[in-house]
């Protein structure tokens, strides 16, 4: 019988060695969305060694048609995407090593998990993050792969600390206007098209084929039959603040701070209360249940509202299902949640 | 004669996905200031920009039959 | 909480409308290893009314770096593609209908199945399925959807009887020398890659989105970053014998018959039997097991001897993994199972 | 001069990905002649060729500036 990788050791450019120096290699995945998911799969049935997944969301309904690694129990289940998608990709493959963060990541993980891998897959869902894992990536010499997809449309770029310009190079500062899947929505071929741009750029790089790098970012549109290549090698700043001669990594020295945001692509609200809060969940429940169905798993609390559905998760975070309106979310967070919450100050537990 | 492509936002909010106009001789700049004005395009400011196929930035002149594409950011993920 | 379709419909060329028809349409998957395991996935995830898998393989463990539906347990448990991919797409959206066939599809079938289906998907590995493929859709005007890959390659091209030339316009008989997985190796995102060219094209088909058809041949390769699209309209041969002003679909006319056949990407040869053949599985079990280790399942018997393993269907197919010599596997085949066998000649079960 | 362009297993074969060579006049039938005995490259007439990044026959006449695509289909799947 045929051994697992033999297909893709067959594929000159990776054989025997490349699918070795595979197998030794750990990737990080920032965020287990749509992209995020997809490039796990990908990596981890190519035969990666291990990967960290990293995701602060729990899966829904209406990531379903795009999310691969995730089944309907998941989202009827309210699980986390790093839990689920850990489960999924161990039924795949068991050699893997996969390690799981369901948090918030800020600056301050990233800052350190960074330089225990030897590459950053970019499933993030906004340009906070990814200046973010720039800084990161820059800090600690670790390449990373930006992608990201709405509508139609994906694009994807990998960086490469000390030889190519970074990401804040090309970009200059937070871009206005940028396509979301909350407004353009999105289709599950752009998303598999962009995740495959990443994970081949990922590959070539964790075989030891780097004369094979892309180098250029990468941008189409899959309804319109459209793609377009353009190279950045000339944008080099020497005095980026990420990748400049003096760099300050800006981005990673923001401190946490608590924060309410809509989340790209569902109808949520994500409520980070800045600091580690531990509520005791028992007294949150005999307190919730008077205003809906509360029901508990292992990561966190979920209470059916009239209109919307609220999710607490163990370090305090707050997703808000049916609104996008922050003000309301927070309302609602004032009146069921904060009143019936102590807070103890703890370090994250990455 | 320069050849201008649109993608993405940009490409919805000009109605159209490339444009052929007499502007050789300004800066990326003062095209940007000029598409803003006539298109109503808004963001140009902070939209990344490819000169025959390479990224350039605001202050590189435009030559005849240069192609300069704008690449809004997509954000999804 | 936001509906599952919610961002698809949020993609303002699908919109309501175009889910609906989705919902209400029917997908034909001819062959469930990559390219079709990957298109089953998109498509089902999106929301299609209802696909038809066919695929006359089990799933191996070299499958599994490629083929998305596939787990450790299915290439442990030596079930049919088919039948495992079915599994796996009810977990991820229970109101798709799913029908499958474990059957080594022919001329017969498929000339039975394409009318039933509004598209075909070309899930298969080599040129002479995809021929009667092309002569099934010219017949019964049903649009399908070509795909391959191998190596870092890939290509993808949607085919619209009476409106666009075929497959038979543009590759003008039977190909030599076309790259295989045997060969060539495959890798993943060459996989995906191909996937979503080619459910972007079944989705804009089905949406009701015919003005964004590509109407173009696409063939990219993802390792050296190239993408070429060719347009093939003035293509159309009046005298085409699968299209043309006589059409003849030769490849539906052609009798089935016994075959020996070495599977792409896999060290096997299939053998077909041409009629069906029914063991007695008691009878053949006993006399096996006194060559090597003998397990069933509802679908097949597995024999491992020393350097060969041996799949027996209840059709009378049999795979013989371990080599890629039609000859071996055809004296593997008289020497273990032809004389412990009996034989009933029965229509197909189509 | 026409352009021609190498894919997949002819691109292995021909040991590059493109060849600058003066046959323009030529069909495109006489031109996977040539190119058979020049460079060895087998199985050219079971490829499919464009011109121009169309599909086109056998009979086609290759102009000046053209530039020919031959396609070998891949088979995997």
């Amino acid at each position: 019988m045929e051994y697992r990788y033999s297909r893709q050791e067959q594929f000159a450019p990776i054989g025997k060695a490349g699918q070795e120096r595979l197998s030794s290699s750990h990737a990080l995945i920032m965020g287990c969305g749509a992209l995020g998911s997809a490039c796990a799969e990908i990596l981890v049935r190519a035969g990666i060694g291990a990967v960290t997944l990293i995701d602060r969301d729990i899966v829904e309904p209406s990531n379903l048609h795009r999310q691969n690694l995730y089944a309907e129990r998941d989202a009827d289940g309210s699980v986390p995407k790093a839990e689920a998608a850990k489960e999924r990709l161990l039924e795949i493959n068991s050699a893997v090593n996969i390690h799981t963060y369901v948090i918030d990541a800020g600056s301050d993980q990233l800052d350190k998990l960074a330089p225990r891998c030897d590459v950053m897959v970019d499933g993030s869902d906004n340009f906070d993050l990814r200046f973010i894992l720039n800084d990161a990536a820059e800090k600690h010499g670790v390449p990373w792969v930006f992608g990201a997809a709405a509508g139609s449309f994906g694009m994807s770029c990998l960086f490469l600390p000390g030889e190519l310009p970074c990401l804040y190079c090309l970009m200059q500062g937070m871009p206005d206007g940028a396509m979301t899947c909350e407004a353009s929505g999105i289709i599950s071929p752009a998303v598999q098209m962009t995740a495959s741009f990443q994970t081949a750029e990922v590959m070539k790089l964790l075989t030891g084929n780097t004369g094979a790098l892309h180098k250029k970012l990468v941008l189409f549109d899959i309804w319109n039959n459209t793609q377009q290549q353009f190279g950045f090698s000339s944008m080099k700043n020497q005095n980026c603040p990420s990748c400049g001669t003096v760099p300050e990594h800006p981005h990673l020295n923001k401190t946490a701070r608590s924060s309410i945001r809509t989340l790209c692509g569902s109808n949520t609200v994500h409520i980070n209360p800045g600091e580690e809060v531990h509520y005791d969940f028992l007294m949150l429940e005999e307190h919730l249940k008077q205003h809906g169905k509360v029901k508990k798993n292992e990561h966190l609390l979920t209470c059916l509202l009239p209109s919307l559905r609220l999710a607490i998760f163990t370090d305090g975070r707050i997703l808000i299902h049916g609104t996008n309106n922050p003000d309301e979310a927070e309302a609602v967070y004032r009146h069921y949640i904060e009143t019936a919450a102590y807070t103890a100050e703890k370090e994250p537990e990455t | 004669m320069i050849n201008i492509l649109f993608f993405a936002r940009l490409q919805e909010e000009a109605g159209r996905e490339s444009l052929h106009v007499e502007k050789a001789g300004c800066t990326i700049r003062e095209l940007k200031e000029w598409l803003n004005e006539e298109y109503r395009l808004t963001g140009l400011n902070r939209t990344m920009t490819a000169r025959n196929e390479e990224f350039t930035n605001e202050d590189a002149v435009i030559a005849d039959g240069d192609t300069i594409a704008f690449i809004p950011p997509v954000s999804g993920g």
